[in-house]
């Protein structure tokens, strides 16, 4: 019985620890024939503990989460109300339709090139690219939403003779929030790899600048240590999202 | 009289050395200047970082320089940093052990690793190419930083590389690849690899503080040229490029070149108008702050 | 045939829908106080009449009047029970939440509120319920909930889309009862829509049966019935009722016959 | 009939409406553009981007010569990266996510690893993987295909753990086999998600496809707006991104349509 | 009490879930050919028993037997017609297709599917809907797809729980009335759990009413009634018949008292 708790426990850790086994491996293999770009993991959890100390780690990691952040305010905030004016009017919605279809598919990476060109490269043109990538799935998720909500909540909102006040505040808001929160939750991925990437391809701040400095100045390990920071960050991040949605959905009701 | 702050930035090469001992030695102060030293990963992004405003000097090389003015960015030199010279062995074709490349003739169909296109290794190892009569368009170039040169060679994704120490040499020690040839001992001497440009319009409103700025590094020159200075000079060096000592200690520091003269420019615009890079016709003289 | 006192009145009403004739042009009347039950087989016609009833869809001809004046926009003094109750209140509010909607919407101060929550979930038996949400509760309960709201608006006319549908018959009987009375004690005036025929008689004043399928032949309304069976009625007795037995051949005859 | 018309002319109404909502965003750009409010050197007129995007495709421009064909070439590598990519991705995401789905045994054992490394941007794993795979394009098909796949893999574990409970009692009461059940409720119960998986990472692709070219130096579009944007080439750059939208835009409508055909069963 | 000839034999079967007893421990039979209906009060029970009857559910004391052998895992040879009709079938199926699943199961050859198929949606009146979706069909429509499916199975035992629970009076009359033909005609034993009295007394040879909470003293079975009504049964006649309003009233009564 206590050795099949025990398995149990141990079960998740089988495939990672035999992943960082093979690659510790392979990468002092690697080292060993005079590689510049490859790092055994336990080197890399020295250099983490390193950057850990030193505080460049918190900086890095600052940087990205709090651009991501910015980023995603904007987009998501720009995102709902226009997905909110769409979805309550059809007019609206058929008249943007087209222009929709044909901006949205534009991959956001596609717009560094012009974001450096524009903004330099800093704070804004990394805000200005999450933005662009957070704005498109919650202006759709958002006006889907709205337009998914139950018509029979509508009907009694006329039948009650609610105002235009109420019912948005009473019925629409309330109605589109489990959705709201599906749509945050991808954004907030969105927001995080976008950042990711612009700091990988061209903006020198945060953590994917820090990841392409230690592959450029020789320091894979240090590379590598960022690699995984940079997954548990995501993790986290991931986790924190579903955490507060479960709290929402439950203050609300829609959890038994 | 007071200067407006300068962000200055620098990428990771020692030809920038000019600036690194203008700070260490306190050049700038001493004609008030406030410059802060930014380190910049991609050479090519300078251009953009001085239009925002995110810099107000950088450091591009001639390529990048010349095509953000042809793609219509004002921007004037203010100064200049490293020069070619056929002493410097510092950078090098990097051939793959078995490849069999030896010399210019070898590269056609072949695919050669740059640590970036367009940039300075790409266009003057193209120049090379061409001087030595075979036609660049032949070769297949790819993108590839340089540490992952090494892995690239070994791996047999690439057949050689354009690289650089302390790079090279460790390719070279790994017995991954052999230098085919020190190609840059080919080409003219006393050509900037690397120039200090501004927007025309901060140099307009700023004239005092671009001089005083070429006046620092015309002041350090001068400090790097003597041989005592050596070892001041490689630990300016170490203090802005993180490397490792034993390859501070060896690497190869290009003569400065302060000042940026018409000629000097003038056979980059005619390097990169051989290789179809500008698409207008440029005017040296109006490039350089006086 | 009609007189101004006519509470609710259905004057040619024809309804369109997605290109389709719904509602055949209809004339009736609903006097103060009266029970009418709508019939029909399903897809027939008996939601959208009551839609129209109470405004929430326009008619395509004609036109309903109440106490005199044509009816254009849903009022608050009109109830309506739908039909999927499940989807008709706020998930994320409780039963009490729920039926505070109703008060709100009326401007209810939010101090008065309290009692006349607490007043209408009694009658309807939903008092130790008031703090659960619609997804704890059972059906049946739900339905009650939606009820309540109703009742809170204090409505003079009520429409009830097959309210007690998906309920068992316990539930449903005991509704019924609770139903009936309390129309009879606040006078209310309901049109209730049913497929039961025995629901309809037993709680009927007046039996309106549709037919699915109206043409230029065929009217939408195909017969109209009295019931005359003395109130209070009560689950057994009345449904041995000799008047009841005789309805509901009556109705089961012509039903069967207008379906075949 | 009535009604029917007036449909009609209203759907030919709205048409019209979206499509002059376009062209005043294009004028809008047209303006700013030529007027000089914005500097050219960021933003190109729309002149100037439909030549390059000519020139580039070959076809014959303004000018009446034809081009060097170049952004053919380049639309060609992206799109087939792309495709490939997604394939990949979508064939791996089903096989592991009905594994997943159906064994609880797999879903113990690897579902955490998963986890963790879902989050990992796959633009932060290129540097990783071009030092083990080395630079070459099946380097960068991996790394496509790796980002893609979660979309599909998600959805197919989701399909699978959604099967109405009153199904499996179904497929208990005919004592189906177990295979039998991965084939007739299994799959087909995860359908709807596992397209719509697909089609989140038919976008997803196209983006890791372009941060591949931008970063591992392949030739593609990727490549192509980031030399652009490197020789200050705006109207290069401005068309580039043109093709990558029209690229998203029509891969994006060709799903949809093929979702539609699938999924007839879903519409009443 | 019982021979050896019982069909199915419930033999102190009580059932446990979530902690909480559900079936106190029961006993009964059924013969082979009988119709042996269930009532009793939301929630008391009668889909957990029928589930228990399948083998869908285990029981936690006692054991249920077919034809002497214990059941613990579902049989083809009993059919289990779903509550919740609109979640039995598979939605990607047409009618056809879900009919064919259970020949499929059966490993019955393609090539004699297809007038299998027929002849069962012959027999439900699906035949000229074999090619729609479940979606394209209404609820009484879904109802008699997943009825159809069951008949195809060839069943000895039909567990049938709520089938009509959520039709518009006709349909369901007219369902009740060509089940028991069935029924007749295939000599088909049939275990019907429903909330409505008035159905159970008029398709059962039996009613066997559940009571809900069982507790020490409450056993789940709560009254056994033999219904002696002959047959065939009609709609109208059969509920003017004394015997029917005897066991009515007396049904209804006993269910009222236990409900209380
Ligand atoms: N908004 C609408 N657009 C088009 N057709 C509609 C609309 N609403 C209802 N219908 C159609 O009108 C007919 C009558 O619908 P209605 O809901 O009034 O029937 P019903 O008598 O209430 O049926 P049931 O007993 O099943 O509730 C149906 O055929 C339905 O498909
Ligand atoms: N898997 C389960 N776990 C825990 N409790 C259960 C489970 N299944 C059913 N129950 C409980 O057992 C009781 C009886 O349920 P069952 O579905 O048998 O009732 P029923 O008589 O069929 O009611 P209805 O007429 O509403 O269908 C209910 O209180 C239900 O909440
Ligand atoms: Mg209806
Ligand atoms: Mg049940």
């Amino acid at each position: 019985m206590a050795e099949r708790r025990l398995l149990r426990r141990l079960r998740p850790w089988v495939f990672p620890a035999l992943l960082v086994g093979a690659f510790e491996w392979y990468a002092r293999r690697a080292a060993a024939l005079g590689s510049d770009a490859l790092a055994p993991p336990s080197a890399a959890a020295r250099a983490f503990m390193g950057a850990a100390l030193d505080g460049s780690l918190w900086q890095a990691t600052g940087f990205t989460l709090g651009t991501a952040a910015l980023g995603l305010l904007l987009g998501a905030v720009l995102g709902i109300a226009l997905g909110l004016v769409l979805g309550l009017s059809r007019r609206a919605a058929q008249l943007g339709s087209l222009s929709i279809e044909v901006l949205r598919p534009v991959p956001s990476v596609a717009l560094i090139p012009l974001a450096m060109l524009t903004f330099g490269f800093g704070v804004r043109m990394e805000l200005a690219i999450v933005a662009f990538a957070t704005f498109w799935p919650l202006l759709v998720l958002v006006q889907s939403a709205v337009q998914q909500i139950e018509p029979r909540l509508l009907e009694v909102s006329r039948v009650l003779g609610l105002s235009a006040r109420e019912r948005a505040f009473k019925i629409v808001l309330p109605a589109i929030v489990p959705r709201l929160f599906v749509a945050l939750r991808l954004g907030v991925a969105v927001a995080l790899v976008v950042a990711v990437t612009v700091e990988i391809a061209a903006n020198p701040n945060g953590m994917g600048y820090a990841m392409m400095i230690a592959q450029q100045s020789f320091d894979p390990a240090l590379m590598l240590a960022w690699l995984g920071w940079i997954g548990v960050v995501g993790f986290a991040v991931n986790a924190g999202m579903v955490l507060l949605q479960r709290l929402v959905a439950r203050r609300m009701g829609m959890l038994p | 009289q007071s200067n407006p702050k300068i962000v200055f930035g620098y990428t990771a090469v020692s030809d920038f050395a000019s600036v690194f001992v203008a700070a260490e030695e306190g050049y700038f102060k001493k004609r008030n200047l406030d410059v802060e030293l930014k380190f910049i990963p991609l050479n090519s992004t300078i251009p953009a970082a001085l239009q925002s405003d995110s810099l107000q000097i950088g450091g591009p090389t001639p390529s990048v320089f010349l095509q953000s003015v042809d793609g219509g960015l004002d921007l004037v030199l203010v100064a200049g940093g490293g020069l070619t010279s056929k002493t410097i062995t510092g950078f090098g074709l990097v051939a793959r052990a078995g490849s069999g490349i030896k010399g210019p003739q070898d590269c056609v169909g072949k695919k050669i690793g740059v640590p970036g296109l367009g940039a300075f290794l790409h266009v003057t190892f193209r120049a090379w190419l061409k001087e030595s009569g075979v036609d660049y368009r032949k070769v297949n170039f790819v993108e590839a930083s340089f540490p992952q040169h090494a892995d690239l060679l070994r791996g047999g994704s690439v057949d050689a590389v354009v690289s650089a120490d302390p790079f090279m040499s460790r390719i070279t020690e790994s017995g991954a690849g052999y230098v085919a040839s020190y190609y840059s001992t080919f080409l003219p001497e006393n050509n900037q690899t690397i120039v200090h440009a501004a927007k025309r319009e901060w140099v307009a409103k700023n004239p005092a503080a671009a001089r005083a700025f070429r006046e620092s590094l015309v002041e350090a020159a001068g400090f790097m040229q003597q041989p005592k200075n050596d070892a001041k000079v490689r630990a300016a060096i170490g203090k802005y490029i993180k490397l490792p000592p034993e390859v501070l200690a060896k690497i190869q520091i290009s003569p400065p070149g302060a000042t940026v003269s018409e000629k000097q420019l003038g056979y980059w615009v005619g390097l990169m108008k051989d290789q179809d890079m500008l698409k207008t016709s440029i005017d040296v003289a109006k490039l350089i702050a006086k | 045939m009609s007189t101004a006192a006519d509470f609710l009145r259905f004057d040619g009403v024809a309804i369109r829908l997605g290109g389709r004739e719904i509602l055949s042009p209809t004339s009736f009347d609903v006097a103060r106080g009266e029970f009418v039950c709508i019939v029909g087989p399903s897809g027939c016609g008996k939601t959208t009449l009551l839609r129209a009833a109470s405004g929430l869809v326009a008619a395509s001809a004609g036109e309903v009047r109440r106490k005199g004046v044509k009816i254009s926009e849903p009022s608050r003094e009109v109830a309506f029970v739908f039909q999927d109750y499940g989807r008709a209140l706020l998930p994320w509010r409780t039963v009490e939440g729920n039926v505070s909607l109703a008060l709100e919407a009326a401007g209810v101060p939010a101090a008065e509120r309290a009692p006349r929550i607490a007043e209408v979930l009694g009658k309807v038996g939903l008092a130790k319920h008031a703090q659960k949400f619609p997804v704890q509760l059972s059906g049946g309960m739900q339905q009650r909930a939606q009820i309540a709201r109703c009742l809170a608006q204090k409505p003079e006319l009520m429409m009830m889309d097959e309210p007690f549908g998906a309920l068992d018959a316990l539930t449903r009987q005991s509704l019924q009862d609770e139903l009936a009375r309390l129309v009879r004690d606040d006078g209310l005036t309901v049109l209730f829509v049913t497929h039961d025929l025995e629901e309809a008689i037993y709680l009927g004043d007046r039996v309106i049966a549709l037919q699915a399928n109206p043409g230029p032949g065929r009217p939408s309304l195909a017969r109209m019935i009295d019931v005359k069976i003395p109130r209070p009625r009560d689950q057994l007795t009345t449904k041995e009722h000799p008047e009841y037995l005789h309805l509901r051949r009556e109705l089961f005859a012509f039903i069967e016959q207008s379906h075949g | 009939m009535n009604g029917n018309d007036r449909g009609r002319v209203g759907i030919n109404m709205n048409r019209l409406g979206s499509l002059a909502m376009l062209c005043a965003l294009i004028a809008l750009w047209w303006m700013a553009s030529n007027a000089g409010w914005v500097s050219r050197v960021f933003l190109p007129t729309p002149q100037a981007t439909f030549a390059s995007l000519l020139e580039g495709l070959n076809l014959p421009g303004p000018n009446g010569n034809g081009g060097n064909g170049e952004l053919l070439a380049f639309t060609q590598a992206t799109v087939g990266r792309m495709v490939q990519g997604w394939l990949l991705a979508s064939l791996f995401g089903v096989l592991l996510g009905a594994a997943i789905g159906v064994s609880p045994t797999v879903r113990a054992w690897v579902q955490p690893t998963l986890e963790f490394i879902r989050p990992l941007p796959a633009s932060a794993l290129l540097p990783l993987a071009i030092s083990i795979f080395g630079l070459n394009p099946g380097m960068v098909l991996f790394v496509v295909a790796f980002g893609a796949m979660w979309p599909v893999l998600l959805a197919t574990v989701h399909g699978f753990a959604a099967v109405e409970p009153r199904l499996s009692e179904v497929a208990r009461c005919l004592q189906m086999s177990r295979a039998a059940f991965v084939w007739k409720m299994g799959l087909p119960n995860a359908m709807p998600d596992i397209l719509a998986g697909m089609r989140l990472a038919l976008t997803i692709a196209l983006i890791v496809a372009v941060v591949g070219e931008m970063i591992a130096s392949q030739s593609g579009l990727g490549q192509a707006i980031l030399l652009a944007a490197r020789a200050f080439r705006a109207s290069d750059l401005f068309a580039g991104i043109a093709l990558l939208g029209l690229i998203g835009f029509a891969s994006n409508a060709l799903l949809a349509f093929a979702e539609k055909r699938l999924l007839r069963w879903q519409q009443p």
